[in-house]
């Protein structure tokens, strides 16, 4: 599928004051019609990067592009982009059908024109019965609604959602996921957010791009992402991952072969770096733990069980090898096979070759 | 390190949107704003250099009314009894009014309203009218006038002000914050003192600058509840009207001024402090 | 907010030393003059007390409402103009980075430390036709005929701007006076206003302007209003700057009144006008409560 | 110098106070201040002889504390809520008219006042105090016009018809914010006494003066001296010693009591009812009555004396000045303004009128 750029964005860094750099030569293209998430930790640069594209923060260098259209200069109110800010900032001086009316009433549209977009936009995020009455009588999801219709009546190339879900409970939180990745499949306008929530990001998003101290650090897709991390921090970041500190001992026909030390050498089918210096990782719903000795061709070690966590789904088994801990996430199966474990059980973890996950120190 | 490139060169400087002291309309207004509070008082400071007995032409530079400003008695007395009777009524108004403004924003209790619109009055009435009303009534219960009376009618018309400013900062304030000091097992007293108290610093400054600054301008009440030995500088200022007003009091009008520019500096790294201690919070 | 009765012990040492101290030193001797109001002038200028309306009745002729009206023209004009300057001023403060706002926030109070009196007479200096403002003009004008003027036989004769003892200069100094009463209040509500009203609001494609009008300025209501109800009600009591740098026409309510309790020695009188406005105070502060009690039940309906 | 901070007690007054310590703080007693030795001058500022008051503490050992006020009413206003304890008040013509009728003053004991013979004989029956009983003349002036030579010249300015011709100086003139006085020159000036009780008379000079505003600039609060000297008017309705200040600074201007009359203007030293120490305050009107001190005082004020034996010490310029003291044939002319009474009224409508049309 082609599809033409949303957002170019360019070299771009935002320096506040001497020393501090809080976006550090960001790069990259945001594609029409895309569902794009910036995660990263607080304080990583994400909104700052966000506030930029809106128009609200200046850039110390670079250049950002909106369908085309160099961005320098050109103030928030005259960008093709509106923004669903992390507090909503539904004017409460304003009724709810008054606030979406506001944003059109600029654009010099008919009266009738008006009340219709407003009429529509509320049946979009379902809030019809609810047009005259004042932000504080609103719940805050109701209000994040009035923020969204607002912004989206306005009918903007790109859609900005500053920490979307942060004022929801966890039960509204999922539900408005759903609803918003339904939405935009609907209205077909590219949307930005921004967020720290990693599960979030992955069940949203087209594509996520993950954000570290102001540098971009990979940008893929979500099941990209959580299979294949570039880096330590990446892997860490989305989801859990065991990692141990590894060598590289050269190359084969077969592939790499690496060491990590003290639990032996294996082979590796694809290499990622140069360094001779790697970590290895494997998720721990790829590793299986048992009492007996795993046969084939797998990676085991051999451990004891330190701690067990009932998780409902799941139970999380740690087993402690020589002193560096093992996490396995292990299905909470009624029927067919299944061992259980008690803390300070002998027991073998093990996961396929084709599961580990070689990643940048 | 990586430097910067020049890439933005040549390209025209753009301004946050919210960034309003850096438009230049802005600067404007400060400017504007600056230049029309501050001409008066640069034109009494010069007039305060000024060789000539009355405010009126430029006779050249001299710093005799300085010298003759610090001779006169009168004058430095009349300063004392300002100042002392503007502290003192300072004191006391920022404790009451700190008091009022607490018990109106904490509690709920029958006709609050209006309590709360008459505790507000001292500001609202003309000052004339309070003047003579308080005459009258120290003359009907025979309370001789003095620094006293002039400081009980200055508290009585600061408390309002301080109330006003601690009120707002109180409704600022945690609950929890209290009732986490009395669960770790502190008595009332040393909550209020520990835990509200400096919480409410900066409004109670704020409150206290303010009934220091309308208590030492005042004129009107201070000269009906005023008796012998209670002159004061406003009093002075006022009575020389029928003279013409002298260099002497710019010179110590000048001489205010740098005492209170340095009293607000004071004020503003007090303030500045307890506010780090906030943020540190 | 608790319950009085729940902290009676409580709520009493905080109540009622400072109702104390209001009742002995403002209350009771309001009294005194409100039934001085209802007194007559002796021949000696001396009050008798009794009970009569005529001094209502002689506040409310023709006259007096007549400076009344003039009064609140005035004081309505220096209301809007210390709300033109004093908003955008109080914006300034209230988005200067952090430690010019302390800065700017002392350089509009220290003014105030320096006698009212004296620094309204420097706008004499300032005004008066051979003053600064008119050597400024002056120079502006001689310097502009230097420039264009050559080849003009006659240069014009520099006309002074007469701005000194009429209302103008009467608006400039109750504005002077009064500007910080409305800066200080917006400045205050402002600073607790989210950011992101505004941000939202341009986000949206208004203007500045628009923002300003219809975001900005609605959320800071409160402290616009506070603000307003104080620059109104002092400049309405004020008297000595239409005194000091007033025209031949310039008498308002403040010296009317000042003057009964004055020259004219007519205390029951002068009573009876400050209650007139007092009950017109009264209202305000009413209509406000009014307005602030709307606010809270829009806020707290739910 | 004179005046020790009011708070401070000095070693003498302290052992004197201690004693009576116990009875001075209950309320309602007279403070310790009543109990020293000590005289409470109240009097308006700049308004004295620079040594008058160390004289006085040296010759009689009597301690001064000084106070002040800015009018008569404020003055009048105190004394009648019940005297806060002045000793010894300085009041304007009137003024003393409307304390003596208030019995709000005590009468002048002569025996502690033998200075009070060198009162001059012109000014021993002023209507406003039958024979002094209760006053003494501090300063006397007359209220003409300050002018400005260049702009007018003395006969112009010698008629109180300038500030009524709205062609002459017109918006270059001042009259005084005060009812009586600025009224009272529009009655001399219709012909009229400047104390009528008549309410035609009055309506009249009201008219005279809303006509006239036009060409007027301002009713000065007293300080019709410092527009005449900044240039911004060339005309002021002002008294005599204000504008001789300024005359001193520069020579482009004069003073002229109108053919039509000019008002007399006298402020005089009295002694309020309820003085803690009355024989103190009769030691001070005594002292200020000697001669030189008389002298001393007119030599810094350059107001004129009533005492005839004072002029010998005061400044021959001014003696011989028609400003400080004008010709025989011009003082008599002069008439002082007293209280009206419930006339009072009618004036303060008609001022009312003038100042807000």
């Amino acid at each position: 599928m082609t599809q033409s750029i949303a957002i170019k964005i360019d070299g771009v860094s935002k320096r506040y004051g001497r020393n501090v750099l809080a976006v550090d030569h960001a790069k990259f293209d945001i594609k029409e019609g895309e569902f794009f998430t910036l995660l990263g930790p607080s304080g990583c640069g994400k909104t700052t990067l966000m506030r930029m594209i809106a128009g609200f923060e200046t850039l110390t260098e670079g250049t950002i592009e909106i369908c085309g259209q160099d961005m320098h200069g050109v103030p928030p109110n005259k960008r093709p982009v509106n923004m669903v800010f992390q507090s909503y900032a539904v004017f409460p001086h304003m009724t709810v059908a008054e606030n979406l009316a506001y944003g059109l009433q600029i654009d010099k549209l008919g009266k009738s024109e008006i009340e219709k977009r407003v009429k529509d936009g509320l049946e979009m995020v379902r809030m019809s019965q609810f047009s005259d009455r004042r932000p504080n009588q609103l719940s805050g999801g109701q209000r994040q609604r009035v923020a969204l219709a607002r912004a989206l009546i306005k009918r903007p190339k790109v859609l900005l959602l500053d920490e979307p879900m942060s004022a929801l409970d966890a039960k509204l939180r999922e539900e408005m996921q759903v609803e918003l990745v339904t939405l935009q499949h609907e209205v077909g306008i590219t949307f930005v957010v921004v967020t720290h929530d990693q599960q979030e990001a992955l069940s949203m998003s087209d594509r996520v791009a993950v954000i570290e101290g102001g540098v971009v650090r990979q940008i893929a897709t979500p099941s990209e992402l959580y299979e294949h991390p570039k880096s330590k921090f990446v892997a860490d970041f989305i989801g859990k991952m065991t990692t141990f500190p590894g060598k590289h001992r050269g190359d084969t026909n077969a592939g790499s072969k690496i060491e990590i030390p003290h639990f032996g050498e294996f082979q590796c089918r694809e290499i990622v770096t140069d360094s001779p210096d790697l970590v290895v990782g494997i998720r721990p719903e790829k590793i299986e733990v048992r009492r007996r000795e795993p046969e084939g061709d797998v990676i085991k070690m051999r451990g004891k069980v330190k701690n067990i966590m009932y998780c409902g789904g799941e139970n999380h088994v740690y087993v402690d090898v020589d002193g560096h801990e093992i996490v396995a996430y292990l299905q909470n199966e009624t029927r067919g096979f299944h061992e259980k474990f008690q803390v300070g059980d002998d027991v073998w973890s093990y996961w396929e070759l084709n599961d580990v996950v070689v990643l940048d120190h | 390190m990586r430097t910067f490139s020049s890439k933005r060169i040549g390209k025209s400087k753009v301004i946050e949107p919210l960034a309003y002291t850096k438009r230049s309309v802005i600067k404007l207004v400060i400017f504007v704003n600056l230049l029309f509070l501050y001409l008066p008082l640069l034109v009494l400071i010069a007039f305060s250099f000024n060789d000539s007995k009355r405010n009126i032409v430029w006779r050249g530079f001299t710093f005799k009314y300085y010298e003759k400003t610090l001779k006169n008695d009168q004058l430095m007395e009349a300063l004392t009894n300002s100042l002392q009777v503007a502290l003192l009524a300072t004191f006391f108004a920022t404790i009451l009014g700190t008091m009022l403004g607490l018990a109106l924003q904490r509690f709920r209790f029958p006709g609050k309203g209006p309590v709360d619109a008459w505790a507000h009055m001292p500001i609202m009435i003309p000052e004339v009218c309070m003047g003579v009303s308080l005459l009258a009534f120290f003359a009907l219960v025979k309370i001789p006038l003095g620094l006293f009376t002039i400081t009980a009618s200055h508290i009585a018309f600061c408390i309002p002000f301080v109330a006003i400013v601690v009120r707002a900062r109180a409704a600022t304030i945690d609950p929890a914050m209290e009732e986490a000091s009395y669960d770790l097992g502190a008595s009332r007293i040393m909550t209020f003192w520990r835990i509200t108290l400096p919480q409410l610093a900066p409004g109670i400054i704020a409150g206290a600058l303010l009934a220091f600054t309308v208590s030492l301008d005042d004129f009107v009440i201070t000269f009906f509840t005023g008796g012998p030995g209670s002159t004061t500088f406003p009093i002075q200022v006022y009575s020389m009207i029928k003279f013409s007003v002298t260099p002497e009091i710019n010179a110590a009008s000048t001489m205010l001024i740098v005492l209170t520019s340095i009293v607000i500096a004071v004020g503003l790294v007090l303030h500045a402090k307890t506010s780090e201690k906030d943020s540190e919070l | 907010m608790q319950n009085w009765r729940d902290e009676k012990n409580e709520f009493s040492i905080l109540m009622l030393p400072p109702a104390f101290w209001l009742v002995t030193f403002f209350t009771l001797p309001l009294v005194v003059v409100w039934v001085y109001s209802f007194g007559n002038r002796g021949p000696l200028g001396e009050t008798n007390l009794g009970f009569t309306l005529v001094n209502y009745v002689r506040a409310f002729e023709l006259v007096h409402m007549a400076i009344l009206w003039k009064t609140v023209w005035i004081t309505i004009i220096v209301t809007a103009l210390c709300f033109a300057f004093g908003f955008p001023m109080a914006m300034a403060i209230s988005f200067a980075p952090g430690k010019w706002k302390l800065r700017l926030l002392m350089l509009v109070i220290l003014p105030f430390w320096t006698n009212l009196l004296i620094r309204t007479y420097a706008w004499i200096a300032i005004l008066r036709p051979r003053g600064i403002l008119n050597g400024g003009l002056k120079w502006i004008h001689d310097t502009w005929y230097s420039l264009i003027g050559y080849g003009v036989e006659e240069i014009p004769k520099f006309v002074p701007w007469e701005i000194l003892y009429n209302d103008k200069a009467v608006v400039i100094g109750l504005v002077y006076v009064h500007i910080p009463f409305m800066i200080l209040p917006i400045y205050a509500t402002m600073e607790k206003l989210d950011k992101s009203f505004l941000e939202a609001s341009l986000d949206l494609g208004s203007s500045q302007m628009r923002t300003i009008f219809r975001v900005m300025m609605p959320l800071c209501m409160t402290g616009i209003v506070s603000g307003a109800m104080l620059v109104f009600v002092l400049t309405l009591g004020n008297f000595i700057v239409a005194d000091v740098l007033g025209g031949t026409n310039s008498l308002m309510i403040g010296n009317q009144i000042a003057r009964q309790f004055g020259a004219a020695r007519d205390w029951p009188f002068g009573a009876a006008l400050s209650f007139v406005i007092l009950y017109a105070t009264f209202i305000l502060l009413w209509l406000r409560s009014i307005y602030a009690a709307r606010l809270e039940q829009r806020d707290a309906k739910r | 110098m004179l005046n020790k901070p009011n708070h401070g007690v000095s070693r003498r007054t302290f052992l004197q106070g201690t004693a009576a310590v116990g009875v001075s703080v209950s309320v309602g007693s007279k403070p310790a201040w009543a109990q020293e030795d000590i005289v409470n001058v109240y009097n308006w500022p700049t308004y004295i002889g620079e040594t008058t008051i160390e004289t006085f503490e040296e010759t009689t050992g009597t301690r001064v504390r000084y106070d002040l006020f800015a009018s008569n009413e404020e003055l009048i206003g105190k004394l009648s809520a019940g005297n806060p304890g002045y000793d010894v008040v300085v009041a304007s013509d009137y003024a003393v008219d409307l304390l003596r009728k208030q019995d709000l003053l005590l009468p002048l004991n002569y025996d502690l006042i033998p200075n009070g013979d060198h009162l001059e004989e012109g000014f021993r029956n002023p209507v406003f105090d039958p024979g002094r009983i209760y006053s003494l003349p501090h300063a006397i002036s007359t209220i003409g016009t300050g002018f400005r030579k260049s702009e007018i010249s003395r006969e112009d300015a010698s008629s109180w018809g300038i500030y009524f011709d709205n062609a002459i100086l017109s918006g270059k003139k001042s009259l005084y914010d005060g009812s009586r006085l600025t009224m009272g020159i529009a009655l001399q000036f219709l012909g009229y006494s400047v104390n009528t009780v008549e309410e035609k008379e009055i309506h009249e000079a009201r008219d005279l003066l809303i006509a006239a505003n036009e060409g007027i600039l301002t009713f000065a609060p007293d300080s019709g001296q410092d527009l005449l000297a900044a240039g911004t008017v060339h005309a002021a309705l002002e008294w005599s010693g204000d504008i001789l200040q300024v005359m001193l600074e520069d020579d482009d201007l004069d003073f002229a009591v109108p053919k039509e009359g000019g008002l007399a203007w006298g402020d005089h030293w009295a002694v309020p009812t309820g003085a803690p120490h009355p024989e103190n305050a009769m030691k001070w009107i005594n002292h200020v009555w000697d001669p030189r001190v008389q002298a001393e005082i007119q030599n810094t004020i350059r107001y004129g004396t009533a005492n005839a034996a004072a002029k010998e010490f005061i400044n021959p310029d001014d003696v011989n000045s028609p400003v400080v003291y004008p010709p025989a044939e011009v003082w008599g002319k002069t008439e002082p303004i007293i209280d009206v009474g419930h006339a009072n009224r009618l004036y303060d409508d008609a001022w009312t009128v003038i100042r807000s049309s």
